[in-house]
């Protein structure tokens, strides 16, 4: 028997699979028992009523798809009135995904989802901040910070938030958003891409450009949520590509503490249950009694980095 | 466009069962049925032959190349047979995800996904039905042609196509005792006009308690048209485009008018069986 | 007949396809004759004398592969005496990829190698600056500009300058690049990205991290592609998961003049030419009588972005 | 490590056809030859058959799942036959790349990219050779005994395996007039002394004009050993991992003894065949 349990940022989690917010919702029930997860994370709500965005919303790339569904929101009454009790039917904790457009906004909702039943808020800071010209929220440590110090004021449930993969330095971002009070993070949101019909000669998604996900991305994830794990004490929960249990085992070697499981859920609706029964048997196989023994096991050797001493110019 | 409800849910949202699975199932046949069809049976367990008609299978088409297909395709059942433990699917080759189904033979292995969506819904009090199909939507019709028969109901089968060579399952609908009315482009008898007078014979017939469609946008006008002419209710069968198909992505959506409104459902999870006036034709 | 000439920054190339730096040499003539190509770009030559990086250097990822080659490097008298003629035999314009660690290591890298048979400097600033703490050139607008400018005043030659996609905005230092006097962009280098062994817990690659390439990366590279096309005057070169001509086309379509093509050579040797060929075909078919027609001839939509209006709040 | 010259060229570097092209073949046999080695032939044109002992084919395997195989995967040829028209392969199924050729049935294409790289170099005074190979390297050996039996030289194959079930080639070696001598783990025949003691016996005898080996390291340092004791040339197949197969990438490079110093070569460009004296064992 392998202990399966983590804590994640003050959340007690029976295992550490769980699905990425918008790739889950209660029609999944028909093929995946819901108290098998180690968490229930819902698409990400807003206090807005929205449509979503122009279609085609998505479409396929190598190993990969893009998303521009945007956030279709049936707006706060929905929330309490059906989806709160949806999920709270089941005993997994259910971490609720929240995003606004500026940064009372999110201290605000914050507030307002924070409800018995509520396990968890997920704040998803890559949306643009309408106070800096549009700008995410998550591409500047700066702005990130202010969002998530001041959701940490309006709520005290634990809070994850979720970083985005498009900055050149994402530990930066992770540790200014752990110092703001964040009590875990989620590596990473989705990379801005596009796609282009070449017979139309328009792009493929209505909206121009979208996010892209899926085991193309599964590489350059992996790297930040390395960076992340050296960069802060805080748990980091991996996400980006994970098809399989070895993926997820290469995550958690790699510093995650906890995965979730996105894209891949599209093609293989019960894949996240694969992932935790693989994780299991890895465990099993290898000796670990628990899971948490996996978390950042990845053995470096100190590179030699031969290529990385630039030597004199010989002449 | 902006609508006052994104997401109401539409009155027939029942689910028609209450599981769906991944069945690993082993191609029985692939053939080409003529030049753009193509008809695959494959072994399938109790869950995936309970499936209803207007329900639809995800389908794992094979690896074409680097570029996918990476989603699953949805495609709604042509046959179920519980016997036999078979399901069968009619389908044309459009792109690389269909493409690549076309090459697997008997003994390769097929990954569907299902049941899914929401089927036809048969009101008990109708007698006679007339369904209205073109193309590859035939296919989609022909199985709720079988379930009215089933339930006693006479069934009046109008199905258009480009010509007589590419016209499908004639024989499906006339096995369950239906009185099919074949009409092409080719003989110049699919027009809109010879078709409205079409209907309006049956109906005048009594032949119309509730029109079925699928596969053509200029069908569903008609009907929708003649439907609210005579207060014949209906029930119609859309695609779109879907990654999860249960619900979850919200990619499927498509716009439906409702209580004056337009409200955005998902085609995957709210039908692909729609009520008849409520479709947007598209 | 198609004409199928472009000029990219003061270099006049036959057709716009041509090798990605690092992907390419003499080996290649056993299978492509090296005169159809648009110009032939060598892997990035430093001052220095290298050995590369740490064994494994190569892994396979879902449509990609991650590497970690570094930049070994036989020195400039190698240079001169070996590979200079090696490649002047052919009229087919010569690309010379140059690295170095300093700004002035740079500049008079620069210099040095502009020589006779040399068609145009193409400056890889994905290179750890050691007088900043290594982190690349490219990452930020200011040092990729100091660079640039450096190397600007040094050399007469035109000067194209290739972009990381490791970064925030890649627009903002596109314009940075255009300004301190590149005379085209090559959009972009690999992602920094890394692969686990589960089996024995270590990094794939000798070096842990690598650079992703291959057709995973292909629509995030083409959406910089397009930022890039639309925030510069300078002409952009594709760069980025191209294995078709179908996906020349949609670097071309969004902006791009000439595309690199990298990886895919080392799975389909001969994939420059069917590139080639097919970008022509599709001009014939589709009636242009330049390639030069397709250069941003995307169009878009103005989309209507409901998602992006952020109505009121409800309550 | 660093070198003076990282990438000082080998004196053995002449290109053995001026040309490699991708070819689209047809699989005509894929067959278990024991319970670890397949033996696979296809079809190939002229200029893939003038394949010389030593070179290698960079095989496109068949896509096995998301995670591969990307690469190419490089084979030595194990027989060329132009009459025929044919190159055969023998090989270990190790992981995806292998696993995804060995489901290949005839008919079935295989995208081959080749010849490449430096094969073996019979120096014309030779009269008798001696070939020591392990495992798969047999593979590499076979044709280089079937070329120094065709130029006259006589051959001794010591062949070497974990056990008579597994042990491959030894007709292949025997067809050209080779005298083979086979060792094996299991019959405790495969030691390093008692091999010592056979190549010993075979130098005594004047048999050893030139050592070529492949696939095992422990002999690749007892026939260096040997070599510098009797002044014995040699060389060696070695592998590596390879993305480009043609020398751009710098993926495959290893570390070679030369002129005192270190130096790094590509496997795939400068070899896989390379000096006895200058390969560094692994
Ligand atoms: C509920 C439902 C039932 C269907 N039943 C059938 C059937 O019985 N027989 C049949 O031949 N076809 C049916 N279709 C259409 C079938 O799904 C498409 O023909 C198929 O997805 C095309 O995939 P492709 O890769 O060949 O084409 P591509 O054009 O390469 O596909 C590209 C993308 O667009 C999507 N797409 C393209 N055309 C359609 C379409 N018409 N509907 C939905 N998505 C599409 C694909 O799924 C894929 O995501 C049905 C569609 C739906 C939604
Ligand atoms: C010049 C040359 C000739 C060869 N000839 C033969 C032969 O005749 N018969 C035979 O069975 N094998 C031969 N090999 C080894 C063969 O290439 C590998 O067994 C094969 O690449 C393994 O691929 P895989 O996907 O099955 O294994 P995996 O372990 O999944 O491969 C992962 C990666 O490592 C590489 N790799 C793994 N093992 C080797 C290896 N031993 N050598 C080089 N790359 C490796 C793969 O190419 C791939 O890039 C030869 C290798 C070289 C370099
Ligand atoms: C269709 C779709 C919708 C998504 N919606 C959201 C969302 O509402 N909020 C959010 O934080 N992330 C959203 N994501 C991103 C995922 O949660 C996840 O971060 C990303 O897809 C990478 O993981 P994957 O490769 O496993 O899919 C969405 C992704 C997809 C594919
Ligand atoms: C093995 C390998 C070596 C590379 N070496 C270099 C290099 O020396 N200099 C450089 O600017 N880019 C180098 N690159 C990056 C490529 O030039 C190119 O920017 C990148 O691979 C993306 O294109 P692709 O997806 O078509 O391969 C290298 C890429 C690979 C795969
Ligand atoms: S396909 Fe995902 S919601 Fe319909
Ligand atoms: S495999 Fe690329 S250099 Fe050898």
């Amino acid at each position: 028997m392998v202990d399966m349990n983590v804590e994640i940022g003050g959340v007690r989690l029976a295992n550490p699979v769980m699905p990425a917010s918008g790739t889950f919702a209660d029609g999944l029930d028909k093929a995946v028992d819901f108290e098998r997860l180690g968490a229930m994370v819902i698409k990400t709500i807003t206090r807005e009523l929205r449509v979503g965005n122009a279609l085609p919303r998505v479409c396929e790339t190598p190993e990969g798809m893009l998303n521009s569904i945007g956030i279709p929101s049936k707006g706060m009454p929905y929330f309490h009135e059906e989806t709160l009790p949806t999920y709270t039917r089941y005993s997994t904790p259910l971490v609720v995904s929240i995003s606004a457009p500026t940064v009372d906004g999110f201290a605000s909702l914050a507030d307002e989802v924070s409800l018995p039943g509520v396990a968890a808020i997920e704040a998803n800071i890559s949306c643009p901040n309408l106070e800096e010209d549009g700008k995410a929220f998550a591409n500047e440590a700066a702005s990130a910070e202010r969002a998530t110090a001041a959701i940490r004021r309006r709520t005290s449930l634990p809070l994850w938030v979720k970083l985005s993969p498009n900055v050149t330095d994402i530990a930066e971002i992770a540790r200014a958003v752990e110092a703001a009070g964040a009590d875990a993070l989620v590596v990473a949101n989705t990379f801005l891409a596009m796609a282009v019909d070449i017979e139309s000669q328009r792009p493929r998604l209505g909206s121009v450009t979208g996010g892209l996900s899926g085991p193309a991305i599964r590489p350059i994830v992996l790297r930040m949520t390395w960076q992340c794990a050296r960069a802060v004490d805080v748990p980091i929960i991996g996400c980006g590509g994970i098809a399989t249990a070895e993926d997820a085992i290469e995550y958690m070697l790699a510093g995650a503490s906890a995965v979730q499981v996105g894209t891949v859920t599209f093609v293989h609706p019960t894949a996240m249950i694969s992932v935790l029964e693989g994780i299991e048997s890895y465990c099993l196989r290898r000796g670990y009694e628990r899971v948490t023994d996996l978390v950042g096991a990845l053995s470096v050797e100190e590179a030699d980095e031969t290529d990385m001493e630039w030597v004199d110019p010989l002449r | 466009m902006k609508s006052p409800d994104p997401g109401a849910e539409p009155h027939h949202a029942t689910a028609y069962s209450i599981a769906a699975a991944e069945f690993d199932c082993e191609v029985i046949e692939n053939e080409a049925v003529n030049a753009e069809y193509m008809h695959i049976v494959a072994t399938a367990d109790p869950l995936a032959t309970s499936v209803a008609a207007g329900q639809f299978f995800h389908m794992l088409c094979p690896k074409d190349g680097p570029n996918g297909p990476f989603f699953r395709r949805p495609m709604s059942v042509y046959k179920a047979d519980p016997k036999a433990g078979t399901v069968a699917f009619l389908y044309k080759v459009t792109g690389s995800g269909t493409r690549a189904l076309a090459t697997l033979a008997p003994g390769d292995r097929l990954d569907l996904f299902g049941p899914l969506g929401v089927g036809f819904a048969l009101e008990p009090d109708w007698r006679r039905i007339v369904v209205v199909g073109r193309g590859v939507g035939l296919a989609t019709l022909a199985p709720l042609a079988e379930l009215a028969a089933a339930n006693g109901m006479g069934v009046t089968a109008v199905l258009s196509a480009r010509s007589p060579a590419v016209m499908i399952s004639g024989e499906r609908f006339r096995a369950v005792g239906a009185d099919v009315i074949e009409v092409t482009d080719a003989g110049g008898t699919s027009g809109p006009a010879r078709l409205e007078r079409v209907l309006r014979g049956l109906i005048a017939d009594g032949m119309a308690d509730a029109f079925f469609t699928c596969g053509s946008n200029r069908l569903l006008l008609l009907l929708q048209r003649l439907g609210r002419e005579f207060g014949i209710p209906g029930q119609v069968a859309l695609e779109q485009q879907m990654a999860c198909g249960l619900g979850m992505c919200f990619c499927c959506v498509r716009e439906f008018r409702v209580d004056g409104g337009v409200a955005h459902r998902r085609v995957c999870w709210d039908g692909p069986v729609f009520d008849l006036q409520e479709a947007i034709s598209w």
